[in-house]
């Protein structure tokens, strides 16, 4: 489940609750649930032509395969991006 | 995840059965304002058409079987990332 | 208020307060407001024409009228169809 | 609703009242968003011409107004609801 | 940080933590974001052209300044518009 | 704001905190929908072409300027807001 690189830390006392662990997980399933939520929008906009049948056609079904690995590799396109353009940012000051 | 303690798991699995739930709600009313932006164009009347009927019916398959499949695809990619450490 | 069959359980000891059921309640009106912010969204396209008045016109009232009752036929009828595909899918198993 | 015992009734009221201050906002704000999406499109000055800010005005009007008469229909539409069981 | 006006009450006991202010506290900052979000969408949809170079032209930066501002105008318009609707509800009443 | 007490500030200090984290994810999941709606149209293949990533690549050093040029304009707007006590 560790999708995004956020982890919880180090667990403390064993019966404890560790509000920030909870809130951090929390946080990481919201980031897929938005990753989800937006693939929904975005593949129905690029791939479903109308509704003359309630099954998807084969090209639609076809489309939707790639449209899904296409958006996670600009995904973590844009994750490579905003690392390195982080980095330069922080070499500048 | 699995570095949560049982009683955080416990907390954490009512969380995540609460969203859930609000997932569902908001899938739901995201279907219903689609199909009815996609399929109702007729105000001259409160009656919903036939025409119009038929594709809130099928606007509604579809979007479900839509999901549905990017579900199964986003499951694998999930499972592939997690195998290769992040990547693709 | 149970808009969407969302109830409460039955209440426990009388002054004990149960999360739960305050959330539940909570996620009920949640999907009520949804649905409220939804149908200004989708009227608005539909039925607006423009702003040479600040009032509405007599044909954009009318047609918000409709509007709101039309989408409240777009969600029962999309109710039951989830409701029979769900069976459905039950039956399948 | 009225499944909720005197003290939880109280506890829910202060949370419908924080949702009814932030849905207040999101009113304000997607007002706002609509009204300059379609009102503004003169980005050559950063003064606004006297025809975007008339259109403001009509276009914030309108909106409330647009507002209030579905807020009465939605209202009516619970009601017959309730009183139906669930059925239009 | 008073930004719309929403100040918290005056403080009780020093160190008691007054939920309702933390709360309005929360409010002031989810609407600040809410309408940096809003200014982000709306004035990329004016001003951005396209991708062809990575960096802003200098036509794009000088309408992002004016649709900042010509928002800020909007946002206190739309406030004055819905203040004097407001009381004249009030006085109609 | 400075009417909290310190206690509160403590707490409303960790909100933020959270907030933030939120804001960037949301900032990055927007940046990579908009990109994808923006740059990817090919889905004869599963694999992106060389045009579709550089626009994408394009796309995203540009929101970021973008976003970053829009908050001086806010913050400078902010700060205005508050010298002039709410008046432009």
């Amino acid at each position: 489940m560790s999708f995004l690189g956020l982890g919880g830390k180090p667990s403390g006392a064993a019966g404890a609750i560790s509000r920030s662990k909870i809130e951090s997980a929390e946080t990481e399933i919201d980031t897929v649930a938005d990753l989800f939520n937006r693939l929904i929008e975005s593949c129905h906009k690029k791939c479903i032509q109308g509704y003359q049948e309630g099954d998807l056609s084969k090209q639609e079904g076809l489309c939707l395969d790639r449209c899904v690995y296409k958006y996670f590799e600009v995904n973590a396109k844009v994750g490579e991006l905003m690392q390195s353009m982080g980095q330069q940012q922080f070499q500048n000051r | 995840m699995d570095q949560l303690n049982p009683r955080e798991q416990q907390e954490f699995s009512q969380i995540v059965e609460r969203k859930q739930m609000k997932d569902f709600m908001r899938l739901y009313s995201s279907l219903v304002e689609r199909c009815f932006s996609d399929c109702v164009n007729d105000f001259t009347s409160e009656r919903m058409t036939s025409k119009e009927t038929d594709c809130v019916s099928k606007c509604s398959e579809k979007f479900l079987k839509h999901s549905e499949r990017i579900g199964q695809r986003f499951q694998e990619m999930n499972t592939k990332l997690m195998q290769n450490g992040g990547k693709l």
